[in-house]
């Protein structure tokens, strides 16, 4: 009896934490237009616009459905972001992080941008055909810099538990050590590609493939998406903070420290986020093949030289 | 050919934004003047006494805009009882018929806010309309220029 | 292993084309191997119109073809007229001043268009938002000096309607002021970028020697390498006593020249530096302009019939040469007016021969660094 | 008139030298123009001449060294004569071909693109013919449309 | 949570962000940029210029429109979700404008499309198009822009209509 009780509260623990998740991601969908709109030298929208937008798709009124692999595919990617989103510890939480739980990351990476292709890919337009090529091509070349650099830090702190990887940065962030500040640069650059801010949002670009994937999704489909939008700037930029900026874990001890770690926790991912809005507002888009090019031309070799560097820093 | 230059673009964070936020705040120049201007060619105003119902400017205009009207109550010393009608569906805002007006009592104003669900709301008579900037203008004391006056108003500073 | 190839439309309504036309492209993977341009609806059936209006009527109508750069139309429709009326130089010096004034900040408001919506085509929407912004600037300058923001109907045959107010030179030294501190921004943020140079170097290249035989005029010919300017081979306003220099391929100023020229690289410097040209010219004739009467003495409108014969005047406007053909038998109406938009060849022919090869990346980029603007073409 | 002297007769008119020739000479002389530095093809206009029943066609050539403008002028009947097509010199000369086919009905022999070009679906004569009233038509095609009214105004 | 006040919060909430398609019919499209980009910036009304009708509630149609691009602007209309909305800028909409006479332009959009709201103006300015589209708000708020619904009725009656417009009168004329 007790362990079922402690089991559905854990359910509803782990169901809070993922939709605080969400609406933090939403809150910073609206805060991040506001800040594009202030460096394009316009007022912007209200910071709740994100939850209007998504209210306004929900309640549209007719639904236009391409057959049920479309209306499937997204629950197929919002399922994925929020897994990814539970393993990943917030603020020193550690809700399902385990012992090797970090390729298993790197493989809920890929499911969302599984779900997202399939769902455009049923949808029958020949431009969201396009996008969901480029998508893929998108994810095959930002993944190899990033899984060079995760694996720098596993070598580092010989553990392949994320949790273990937080825990161990309490008092050193990885960032500040040198070869991890390489690193953390190649992941950036990642991190730009997987939330798909210029110049890698090659698959959504309006200009060439009119938003690519998103061409067929209305009314209810484009409000999940946003919801799983939402999913990927927390998510990513959790991971990303994770893995270099020792998940915001700055206390120790009881519920005033998880509290303090959870606003530097917050803090963190809205610098992290900020940044990659900023470099947005500053460049266009690369084309597929150069940006194939840029990851794994010059990315991979710096996530490589900064592998080589911890390889031989652990063995002395 | 730098990646860090656009950089640069970030220093607008700082800055208050150019934008006008139109409903509550006046559209200024960079001058602060005011616009729309007493120039600005937007909806006509007729004195009814001043014109005579010649049909000059139903004939110049190309868009057939100007129809007219009888109003029987008028009582006028010379010219006829008809007054024009401007369909706002068909005029171009041009000021052709201002310019061929002989006695000068069609003007165009800077009034330009006319939105309606109803298609024959477009459609109307244009009295000497004091023309008070709609609400949206603060300012109530609209000048009301007609290109002629405005010439002369600029010949003054030749 | 030959791809199936499959039809892609960057129709009417797309993001990324210029206006209201379509592209039909057969697709072979990511290259386009072949694109038909199908145009047609804008067309109004100006010249039709036209045939059925008096000579002062189509002066409103004139100015609605080419609506990013409307002074043009005004401009060439009333040298023509002119030329047919024997007033060519009767028109007063004044007049000539304040047109070349209204054409040189129609050009800014055109390039400043032009710029950002290619930037936006590219991707950084920064840009566009800068530049769509700053534009609004002249528009109210227009607005003081017409009475309309876009639809000026101020240029008529003989000179222009009403005189350049006091106080307005203040306001256009002003915008010139800050027009110039903008654009050091948009070096910095966008011209000397590198993403910008590895998108847009070699795309979408016309050559040099063909450029003149594919009718390319304008900033486009000047970026394959031609010098050749309308203002500078057929001064018209005041353009003789104002002294400008073309821009053209392998002179760009501060920029660094990086490809063989006919590039879109290429063609948004020529555009980018030419603002500046203009806002010299701007300056030049506010300085030099007499005081005087502003326009001549028009006969009755009802009653003015222009002697028979047929003109051609071209004017240089921000897509290219803009030429009006009146064709006149002494009557109330023109008998034809045919309207040379420059986007004539560069939106059909010269689109669909360098589309041949582009990736679906650079359609909407090669589409807009030819700057194409769809009223030309169908009127 | 530099081009005067290249071609030998026409009359300068506003600025412009105006030469009128027969249909059959206009490839040839668009040619010799071309090698003399005329090189940049303006336009290709027709003019409807209603009461002489012919249609002018005016061929504009500028040259960029001489800085001057030849109108090459050729007069066809009005109904059923055809022009040989000179897309072969300008590659532009085809699209010209095709607004005047489509808006005049003159037939081009060689022009094999002369589909349909701003007008989708038009049944009846080329409109910009001067024998079409667009008036009448406005009235009988758009006026004869009945507008929607709804039966219930207050839902 | 009754029918009411839910179709009341769906009505505020497509008030404040009202998505524009961004298809430039005629020549009043020049005054959109200026109202998009920094200077008036609609995007803190909630208005964004979106690319695919699918996902866009205001359909705009900027001035005149030639008899091909209503063929296309109906196909556009009709993928646009419900509620969705039809503003009409300037005079050609209303009763044909300056090309009342030209033989390719409509001369009354209410004829093949139910409009919402019109906007008077040859080539309305910006702050003339914020202020229809405050307009538009508050209609959409109060319950009245029900252009769809009218669509959705006199279905046949507005294709009859584009059909006769299509063919350009009688074929046999």
């Amino acid at each position: 009896m007790v362990t079922v009780v402690s089991g559905l509260i854990n359910v509803l623990i782990i169901a809070i934490y993922a939709t605080v998740a969400m609406m933090i991601g939403i809150l910073f969908m609206g805060i991040g237009r506001k800040i594009v709109a202030r460096v394009h030298n316009r007022v912007g929208p209200p910071i709740y616009q994100g939850f209007i937008d998504i209210a306004k798709l929900i309640l549209k009124k007719t639904n236009i459905t391409h057959g049920w692999i479309y209306d499937l595919a997204l629950l197929f990617s919002i399922t994925g972001i929020v897994l990814t989103i539970l393993f990943l510890p917030i603020g020193g939480v550690k809700l399902l992080s385990t012992e090797g739980d970090a390729f298993l990351v790197l493989y809920l990476l890929a499911i969302p941008a599984l779900g997202f292709a399939l769902g455009a890919g049923a949808s029958g337009n020949p431009n969201s055909a396009i996008g969901v090529m480029r998508a893929l091509v998108m994810m095959l070349s930002y993944e190899l810099p990033f899984v060079i650099s995760m694996v720098a830090l596993m070598i580092y702190y010989d553990t392949t538990s994320i949790a273990e990887i937080v825990a161990s940065q309490y008092g050193k962030w990885a960032i500040l050590i040198p070869p991890f500040a390489i690193s953390a640069a190649v992941a950036d650059m990642a991190l730009q590609g997987m939330l798909m801010e210029a110049p890698f949002d090659i698959p959504i670009a309006p200009h060439e493939i009119a938003s690519g994937p998103m061409a067929e999704f209305g009314g209810k489909h484009l409000g999940s998406l946003m919801i799983y939008k939402a999913g990927t700037i927390v998510a990513y930029t959790t991971l990303f903070v994770d893995l270099f900026l020792g998940g915001g874990v700055v206390m120790k001890g009881g519920i005033v420290a998880d509290v303090v770690n959870f606003i530097v926790w917050f803090i963190l991912i809205f610098l992290v986020f900020t940044l990659s809005l900023l470099i947005n507002t500053s460049f266009p888009r690369f084309r597929i093949e150069q940006a194939f090019k840029f990851y794994w031309k010059y990315e991979a070799v710096l996530a490589i030289i900064a592998l080589v560097w911890v390889y031989w820093m652990v063995i002395s | 050919m730098s990646v860090i230059k656009p950089l640069k673009a970030w220093k607008h964070l700082l800055k208050r934004p150019h934008t006008i936020r139109y409903p509550y705040q006046e559209h200024v120049d960079m001058e602060g003047k005011r616009l729309p201007t007493e120039v600005l060619r937007g909806f006509h105003s007729n004195d009814l006494e001043k014109c005579i119902g010649c049909k000059m400017c139903g004939m110049i205009c190309m868009n057939d805009a100007i129809s007219y009207e009888e109003i029987p109550e008028l009582e006028v010393e010379k010219g006829k009882k008809i007054r024009p009608i401007i369909d706002y569906g068909r005029c171009c805002y041009c000021g052709l018929c201002t310019e061929v007006c002989p006695t000068g009592s069609l003007k165009l104003t800077p009034n330009f806010k006319l939105i309606d669900v109803d298609r024959e709301k477009f459609r109307f008579m244009p009295t000497q309309l004091n023309v008070k900037r709609d609400d949206y203008m603060v300012d109530e004391n609209a000048i009301l220029f007609s290109p002629e006056e405005y010439k002369e108003k600029v010949k003054g500073n030749k | 292993m030959k791809m199936k190839e499959y039809e892609l439309f960057i129709g009417p309504q797309h993001p990324g084309i210029t206006g209201n036309m379509m592209y039909h492209l057969w697709v072979d993977g990511d290259t386009v191997v072949k694109a038909e341009c199908n145009v047609g609806y804008l067309h109004r059936g100006f010249e039709k119109l036209m045939e059925s209006r008096t000579w002062m009527q189509n002066i409103p109508l004139v100015c609605r073809i080419c609506v990013p750069d409307p002074d043009v139309n005004e401009m060439a429709y009333s040298m023509a007229v002119e030329r047919l009326m024997g007033w060519r130089e009767e028109v007063p010096e004044r007049a000539r001043y304040i047109r070349t004034v209204v054409l040189e900040l129609s050009r800014i408001a055109a390039y400043l268009m032009g710029i950002g919506s290619y930037a936006g085509a590219l991707g950084i929407y920064t840009l566009p938002q800068w530049a769509l912004g700053d534009r609004d600037y002249i528009m109210d300058i227009f607005e003081q000096l017409t009475g309309a923001r876009i639809y000026h109907i101020y240029i008529w045959p003989g000179g222009v309607r009403w005189d350049m107010p006091a106080d307005l030179p203040k306001l256009i030294e002003k915008t010139m002021k800050y027009l110039e501190k903008r654009l050091k921004l948009y070096d910095d943020v966008f011209f000397k970028n590198r993403i910008f140079f590895d998108r847009a170097v070699d795309i979408g290249v016309i050559p040099k020697e063909k450029a003149i035989e594919w009718g390319v005029t304008g900033p486009n010919l000047r970026a394959s390498g031609h010098e050749y300017d309308v203002r500078r081979l057929e001064p018209y306003a005041a353009y003789e006593n104002i002294d400008f220099d073309v821009i053209h391929y392998p002179e760009l100023g501060k920029f660094d020249v990086l490809s063989s020229g006919g590039d879109a690289y290429t063609r948004m410097l020529v555009r980018r530096l030419e603002i500046e040209q203009s806002i010299s010219i701007i300056r030049q004739a506010l300085k030099k302009m007499p005081s005087g009467e502003h326009l001549l003495k028009h006969p009755n409108w009802f009653k003015w019939e222009v002697p028979p014969g047929i003109a051609y005047e071209r004017v240089e406007s921000s897509k290219g040469e803009y030429g009006y053909m009146v064709v006149s038998d002494g009557g109330k109406k023109p008998v034809r007016v045919h309207v040379r938009g420059p986007s004539y060849t560069h939106g059909i022919n010269v689109a669909e021969t360098i589309l041949k090869g582009a990736n679906i990346a650079d359609v909407s980029q090669i589409l807009f660094s030819l700057d194409i603007c769809p009223p030309d073409i169908e009127r | 008139m530099k081009a005067k002297e290249i071609i030998g007769r026409g009359e300068e008119v506003h600025g412009r030298l105006y030469v009128k020739v027969e249909k059959q000479e206009v490839r040839e002389l668009i040619k010799t123009l071309k090698e003399n530095k005329f090189q940049h093809f303006v336009m290709l206009s027709c003019i409807d001449w209603i009461d002489d029943g012919e249609f002018e066609l005016v061929y504009h050539l500028w040259s960029y060294e001489y800085r001057e403008h030849v109108m090459i002028s050729t007069r066809i009947k009005r109904e059923g004569e055809e022009m040989e097509s000179l897309h072969d010199l300008f590659p532009q000369i085809e699209t010209y071909e095709r607004e005047i086919k489509e808006m005049y009905g003159v037939n081009f022999i060689g022009n094999e693109r002369l589909t349909p070009f701003f007008l989708e679906g038009w049944p009846h004569m080329p409109p910009m013919r001067k024998d079409f009233d667009s008036k009448k038509f406005i009235k009988d095609v758009f006026e004869s449309i009945p507008p929607v009214e709804d039966e219930d105004e207050g839902i | 949570m009754k029918y009411e006040e839910w179709s009341k919060i769906s009505r505020i909430a497509s008030k404040k962000s009202l998505w524009i398609l961004h298809f430039c019919t005629g020549c009043g499209a020049i005054e959109m940029p200026p109202v998009m980009t920094s200077r008036f910036d609609m995007e803190r009304f909630g208005m964004a210029p979106m690319a695919t009708p699918r996902q866009a509630d205001v359909l705009l149609i900027t001035g005149y429109l030639t008899v091909k691009t209503l063929k296309r602007v109906i196909q556009v209309y009709e993928q646009m979700q419900d509620p969705k909305y039809v503003v009409a800028f300037g005079s050609c909409p209303i009763n044909g404008g300056m090309y009342w006479d030209s033989y390719n332009t409509i001369n009354q959009l209410d004829k093949y499309l139910p409009v919402d709201l019109y906007l008077a103006g040859c080539m309305p300015r910006p702050e003339g198009i914020i202020n229809a589209m405050m307009e538009l708000m508050e209609m959409i708020e109060k319950g009245e822009a029900r252009g769809w619904e009218k669509y959705r009725k006199n279905y046949e009656k507005y294709k009859k209509n584009q059909e006769m417009a299509f063919k350009f009168g009688k074929v046999e004329e």
